[in-house]
């Protein structure tokens, strides 16, 4: 078997004397689209944030690609291919959407921290940032504010800033939050449509989405993963019946 | 944009500029020196000295020359050099000849280095500096020229009157010396430390230190130390704020002796010490003020005190500089040749109506004269400062202090 | 301009960025620069020049501080350390005869940037670990530190009085020896066209954009591969840079520096030009360090209370205008694009012209009021506005009151109709 | 040894004092996230008020109602100045406060002038408390000490005891869940600014006689206020005691002993070079402490910022 995109192992976190994440053990594979759900308190957005280091984990390790992340720094995650999105809207609300997309595709063109090259002058980074803003429907804001666009739109912009430097693993973290209908199934073929051929790790509460998006499903409760696997073999696991799944699926309907 | 920006500095430069041509008669003194911040009200007395002595004293005796008035131009330096460089440039483009200034020897060496450089690079428009007060001596030393002139008395000419007196104490073992750390400071504690060797041998500097200059809060600190160290007198070169601090702070925590200073008067300081400060503060001085020194004295001063019932004269040589100014000008026929004025001014013998004579001594432009070590006091004061009772009272007199003092001074002349 | 794709002041959105076009790109600054020529023309006298020369320098400090304040999102309260260590090494050049006469003048600032920059690598390697407080209060004890040393350790600052050199002895540059103001103007003047430009390329780079993201979201920049430290540390580094050539142009200009180009005063007033001028713009400094020169140097000579008058204007213009003087401007900018902008004059000079006149006033009778409780006794005339009345009657003062209070009422009561004409010149359309 | 007692008791002083700006600042800054740079100027004013009312009606009364004028100032600031200015964030805060300081000192020089105010320790208090090996010790720095530790209990008692105390606690961590439960927080912010440059009024009152009432009061003392405030940790009413007195007493402590660089540097085993006075370093050999002593806090600000940026007490990464 080749190694996992992404590999956790014994990952725990304590604050204070809260242990949070109690020891999670879990493997992704490459272009797996990977949904993790949970109740409310579960610990989900505590483990994205053990993922990118942007907490240090207590105990255990993060392997991406079969490197071991520890020690690293967010920005040093990301240069390895990892990019993740935000529970929060998370964008640079005061410069153009244009920029914001161009600035998340600074780094992975190789432009590092350089004052001799004028992004203007670029055409691979314009072009690239127009491509990626056509992928995600933003063409026509291209030249807006980031914080004026509608909360749908900020949030496909989010998408598309988190796609943009072309990392391998995408981690979305409630993409569709707060979110109508019709928004959510234009965020859910967004998704669809630019992680093709990559790893896919996301957080998600609107059961449709991830039933119809993931390839498989871990259930996080109490900071442990009590269920893995296909969307319908977690849907019969009566332990997540009972724990969570009954209850959210009651209420959908 | 920048279009717009530069239309606005247009207009408002056209304004200054523009306002400047007119008066072409009069002989122009720019008066350079702090006339808003922190030292604004030293810069504004000395301001109003400037005035009354070129009124009081030439036009309202009709002029120098064939009728000439003498005008004060006030320029704020707000004590910076950069400002002062500034102000001495719009100075000079207005036409103006002469400089005063006096707060701050580091805006002192400043301006006489620009002014030596500009009357290098523009002979057409030099001009002369005037100073009536700032003293570090190097300014009559290395760094001397022919532009300069220094109408007080540099700081170790007053050290050497100040340790005259001093040596006569025959009670006097332990002397305590205290200043702010920077040139002027450490001129009065090296040159205290030389004299007092010379002339009492026997008498022991039991301190001898610096501290940061306008930044001490609270000098209590010190005070403890003179007063642990023993000390019979203090001496210092502190000025303003941190005279003032140190000196109370001193009688506040026990210490009995007096306090040998150069200024301690006027500006609010008298005032401030008040009744704590009597018959402990001496300070070094020129021109007698109490007892006043002539008739012609106490009428002028008189009629200051009528024109600025809240000011005081305490820098009587400014009345020096203009009268010295007057007579070189009389000598030479001429207001605006001031390589001529100055070679009237070099070996300059005037009457001051303070009393005693003033020689501008051609070697350094330095101003030979009679030292005063004065008290603090209530007793016998004709002209107080500060509106509070109390003034300072001549107790000794050094007669043409340093006259044959030596000097570095290398003048290059014309 | 094509400036405004540089917005970046939060408080006003970005306008539309325009795909610069080559001519317009470059418009400002030839504008600029023949701007820069001709001014001597126009004021020829040694005093205006040393007063541009005094503006030009504080352009370049106030843009090379901007790219902390407004391009970075640092506040800094001990810039003026790296402007005047720069000065301070290019003034020991000129005094090292030797190399200084090897050197033509006009390289000189480049020392200077180099020894800003040094101290900037220097304090920036821990200072941009954290922006905000953290960064501020060190930049604060760092500045007060070396303002500090600079009476302490004479052998560099030459204590109070500083250290002076002479500009004349360096190499003469093509048989200029900068003898008089005017060399000295067109040295400054190529180098604020030269650093100005220089610094508006950096916004346009890699790492200046991502200046601009770290200020808005450090943390959404860090997940972006790139570290905000490391950003801020370069935008330091670079800020430093440009204020030691401001520190150098200092040294050529007054050919002394002193404890006063260090001190936290000089480090609080770029700081108050710089925000003044408008910190979301790049032109922004630019007004503001023309305005303050103007105020500093010319309303200083006409009144004591200038400092007074700056207080107040800063405290006015952080209160109602936190974009500065090129916010203000800026502001105009979708009626110009609506093509309404004419609409505005009228109801503007309805307003500002009584406004104007009402600050006037009492600006007025703030001098007056100076004048009744500072002046000395019998001194009772004084001179405003070009006419000499006696602060002591009675007239002046109800000329006075009226002035303001006319003024005053009429600019508040055109205030609605000004605003009205406001929403209107910026509504139509419906473009943003 | 009796130098030591007696430098205790004057670092003592100098500490409380500081402890009384900082407290109402860090008070401030809790709540509110601004760093108050006018807040020395309002010690400044507390003292020009209170010299203005003790001409009329003597010290005591300038005591009590210097500090209301000055709260109630504050209060106005807050009201009409900073909460306009909250909506832009919090650098404008900073540079409002900034600004405030610079007007606040020419209005103060326009009002009363340039020169010292002869503003002086009542007579009643104008006498020798007891002297230590001939180091007096005045019954006014007694009173200082006194007032300042009165008002650090009274503090401490209406923080941590009274309801409203508990209120303002609440609504320094938990702003918006306090407005929710009904309080009115702009009150609280207003209410809890008034009484911090109210604070600093009293320090300005008892400190303007000893001090000097002069209008660079406030600059002097300016910066220092903040790096108390930073060493002790910002909103820290602890930590800006244990930082006051920190400084009191290291500033007192330098400047009354004459420790030189090159003995510390001799000690270390670095000897001194020979010809001194051409050396680069020439400058730092001769270092007294005296001469540092009122850098010393900044020092000690930027290491602790380096090393431990919440300072000694704080909680929080601003």
């Amino acid at each position: 078997m080749s190694t996992p995109a992404l590999e956790l192992t014994g990952l725990k976190k304590s604050f204070g004397k809260a242990e949070i994440i109690r020891g999670i053990d879990l493997s992704i594979g490459t272009a797996e689209r990977h949904a993790i759900i949970g109740p409310n308190g579960a610990g989900k957005s505590t483990l994205f944030n053990l993922i990118t280091a942007r907490f240090p984990a207590t105990e255990g390790t993060v392997k991406l690609h079969g490197e071991d992340l520890a020690g690293l720094q967010p920005f040093q995650i990301n240069r390895k291919g990892l990019s993740r999105s935000f529970q929060i809207t998370n964008i640079f609300p005061a410069m153009t959407v244009f920029e914001n997309v161009r600035c998340a595709l600074l780094w992975s063109q190789g432009y590092k921290y350089s004052f001799w090259n004028l992004v203007n002058r670029s055409r691979q980074l314009t072009e690239g940032a127009d491509a990626i803003l056509d992928q995600i429907n933003l063409l026509e804001r291209r030249n807006l504010p980031a914080g004026t666009l509608s909360y749908a739109e900020q949030r496909a912009l989010e998408i598309g800033i988190t796609i943009a430097g072309g990392a391998d693993v995408i981690m979305l973290d409630e993409p569709t939050a707060g979110m109508s209908h019709s928004e959510t199934d234009y965020i859910t073929d967004l998704i669809l449509k630019v992680t093709e051929g990559k790893t896919l790790v996301m957080v998600e509460h609107d059961m449709g989405v991830v039933f119809g998006l993931a390839d498989r499903i871990s259930v996080l409760v109490y900071g442990e993963i009590i269920a893995t696997g296909k969307p319908e073999d977690v849907r019969g696991d009566p332990k997540v019946q009972e724990a969570y799944l009954g209850a959210a699926l009651e209420a959908e309907h | 944009m920048k279009k717009i920006t530069k239309l606005g500095a247009v207009s408002a430069l056209s304004l200054i500029v523009g306002a400047t041509a007119a008066f072409a008669e009069n002989v122009k003194i720019a008066f350079i020196d702090p006339l808003s911040g922190p030292f604004a009200s030293t810069g504004t007395n000395g301001l109003h000295q400037y005035e009354f002595a070129a009124d009081y004293m030439v036009n309202q005796n009709g002029g120098v020359l064939d009728g000439q008035m003498f005008e004060i131009v006030p320029f704020d330096n707000k004590i910076s050099p950069k400002e002062s460089l500034i102000q001495l440039q719009v100075a000079i483009d207005q036409g103006i000849r002469y400089i005063a200034q006096g707060n701050s020897s580091g805006v002192a060496n400043a301006l006489t280095e620009a002014i030596d450089k500009h009357n290098r690079r523009n002979p057409d428009s030099r001009v002369l500096f005037l100073n009536y007060a700032a003293v570090d001596p190097a300014l009559t030393n290395d760094k001397c020229n022919f532009w300069h002139f220094r109408f007080d008395a540099n700081a170790d000419i007053k050290m050497d009157a100040l340790t005259d007196v001093m040596a006569k104490d025959e009670d006097l073992k332990k002397v305590y010396i205290i200043g702010q750390d920077y040139s002027f400071g450490k001129a009065v504690a090296a040159a205290a430390v030389d004299m007092l060797g010379k002339k009492r041998p026997d008498v022991e500097i039991v301190g001898n230190e610096l501290h940061p200059i306008g930044k001490v809060k609270d000098f209590t600190p010190y005070s403890r130390k003179i007063v642990a160290s023993g000390a019979d007198a203090v001496i210092t070169g502190n000025w303003g704020a941190d005279m003032l601090g140190l000196g109370k702070s001193v009688i506040e925590n026990g210490f009995e002796g007096p306090i040998y200073t150069y200024y301690a008067a006027g500006s609010g300081i008298t005032a401030a010490f008040g009744e704590s400060g009597k018959d402990r503060i001496r300070l070094i001085s020129q021109g007698g003020i109490n007892p006043i020194a002539t008739e012609e004295a106490r009428a002028a001063y008189e009629a200051f005190e009528a024109k600025y019932p809240e000011g005081n004269i305490d820098q009587s040589r400014i009345f020096n500089v203009i009268g010295m100014l007057e007579k070189a000008i009389e000598q030479a026929g001429t207001a605006n040749d001031v390589v001529a004025v100055a070679k009237e001014l070099e070996g300059m013998e005037y009457d001051s109506m303070w009393g005693g004579k003033i020689f501008m001594r051609p070697q350094d432009h330095q101003a030979i004269q009679d030292m005063h070590v004065a008290v603090h006091t209530d007793q016998n004061i004709d002209f107080d400062y500060d509106q509070s009772g109390f003034g300072i009272l001549t107790e000794s007199t050094v007669e043409m202090a340093s006259m044959d003092s030596p000097t570095t001074c290398d003048m290059k002349r014309p | 301009m094509t400036d405004e794709n540089l917005t970046t002041d939060p408080a006003r959105p970005a306008q539309r960025m325009r795909a610069g076009s080559l001519s317009l790109t470059f418009t400002p600054w030839i504008v600029g620069g023949i701007l820069l020529v001709l001014m001597p023309f126009i004021f020829t006298s040694n005093s205006a020049l040393t007063i541009m020369n005094q503006m030009w320098i504080t352009v370049i400090f106030a843009l090379a501080y901007n790219m902390l304040l407004g391009q970075g999102g640092m506040l800094s309260f001990g810039h003026a350390v790296y402007a005047g260590v720069g000065g301070f090494a290019c003034m020991h050049i000129m005094n090292a005869s030797d190399f200084f006469s090897s050197l033509p003048l006009p390289v000189l600032p480049v020392f200077g940037g180099l020894f800003g920059m040094g101290l900037a690598l220097i304090v920036g390697s821990f200072s941009t670990r954290n922006a905000g407080t953290v960064f501020a209060m060190i930049s604060l004890g760092v500045g007060e530190l070396i303002a500090a040393c600079s009476v302490i350790i004479v052998a560099f600052f030459g204590g109070e009085e500083g250290i002076s050199g002479d500009r004349t002895y360096a190499m003469p540059f093509f048989g200029n020896e900068f003898l008089q103001q005017i060399d000295v103007y067109y040295l400054t003047s190529f180098w604020v066209l030269l650093s100005a430009a220089l610094m508006y390329l950096w916004s346009r780079t890699p790492v200046g954009r991502m200046a601009n993201a770290v200020r808005d979201n450090p943390e959404r920049a860090e997940f972006l591969g790139y570290s905000a430290r490391w950003v801020r540390f370069y935008s330091f580094v670079a800020s430093g840079f440009f204020a030691g050539v401001a520190g150098g142009l200092f040294a050529i200009n007054y050919e002394i520096l002193t404890e006063e180009n260090l001190n936290t005063t000089s480090s609080g007033v770029i700081l108050l030009v710089t925000f003044l001028g408008g910190v979301g713009f790049f032109f922004g400094p630019i007004i503001g360090a023309v305005a303050f020169t103007l105020l500093q140097t010319v309303l200083s000579l006409q009144t004591e209370l200038w400092a007074f008058y700056a207080g107040t204007l800063f405290v006015a213009t952080v209160m109602f205008f936190p974009g500065g003087l090129a916010g203000l401007m800026m502001m105009h900018v979708p009626a110009f694009r609506l093509g309404k902008a004419n609409h505005l004059i009228v109801p503007y000079i309805k307003t500002l012209i009584p406004g104007f006149i009402g600050i006037l006033g009492l600006c007025a009778l703030v001098e007056m009021t100076f004048h009744f409780r500072h002046a000395a006794t019998g001194d009772n005339e004084m001179t405003l506005f070009w006419t000499t009345f006696d602060s002591h009657t009675i007239l002046p003062w109800i000329i006075a009151i009226a002035v303001t209070a006319i003024g005053l009422g009429i600019a508040r009561a055109t205030a609605p109709a000004l605003k009205e004409a406001w929403n209107e010149a910026n509504t139509a359309g419906g473009a943003a | 040894m009796e130098l030591i007692l007696v430098n205790i008791i004057d670092g003592l002083v100098t500490g409380l004092l500081l402890f009384m700006l900082s407290a109402g600042l860090t008070l401030i800054f809790s709540m509110m996230g601004v760093l108050n740079f006018a807040h020395a100027s309002f010690y400044m004013l507390g003292a020009y008020f209170a010299y203005q009312i003790s001409i009329a009606l003597g010290f005591w009364m300038g005591l009590l109602i210097a500090p209301l004028i000055v709260g109630v100032l504050g209060a106005g600031v807050e009201r009409y100045g900073l909460r306009r200015v909250h909506q832009y964030g919090h650098v404008p805060e900073l540079i409002f406060t900034f600004g405030l300081a610079l007007l606040i000192e020419e209005l103060v020089q326009f009002i009363w002038g340039k020169n010292q105010m002869p503003y002086s320790v009542p007579e009643i208090l104008n006498f020798t408390a007891f002297s230590i090996a001939g180091n007096s010790i005045p019954a006014y720095k007694i009173f200082m000490i006194f007032t300042s530790v009165a008002i650090f209990i009274g503090l401490l008692y209406i923080l941590t005891k009274t309801r409203v105390g508990m209120i303002i606690q609440a609504a320094l961590s938990y702003p918006r869940t306090v407005e929710a439960l009904g309080h009115n927080v702009p009150l609280i912010f207003m209410g809890v600014f008034g009484v911090g440059t109210a604070l600093a009024g009293v320090a300005g009152v008892i400190a303007g006689p000893v001090l000097g009432t002069f209008p660079g009061m406030a600059f002097v003392l300016g910066s220092i206020v903040f790096v108390t405030i930073v060493i002790g940790g910002l909103g820290s009413l602890w930590g800006a005691l244990v930082a006051s007195l920190l400084i009191g007493w290291i500033t007192t402590f330098a400047k009354s002993y004459n420790i030189q660089m090159s003995d510390i540097l001799n000690g270390i085993g670095i000897s001194t070079p020979e010809n001194l006075s051409e050396n680069v370093f020439r400058d730092l050999w001769t270092v007294t402490s005296p001469q540092i002593a009122d850098i010393l806090p900044y020092i000690l600000m930027v290491l602790i910022l380096i090393f431990r940026p919440a300072g000694l007490f704080g909680k929080r990464h601003s």
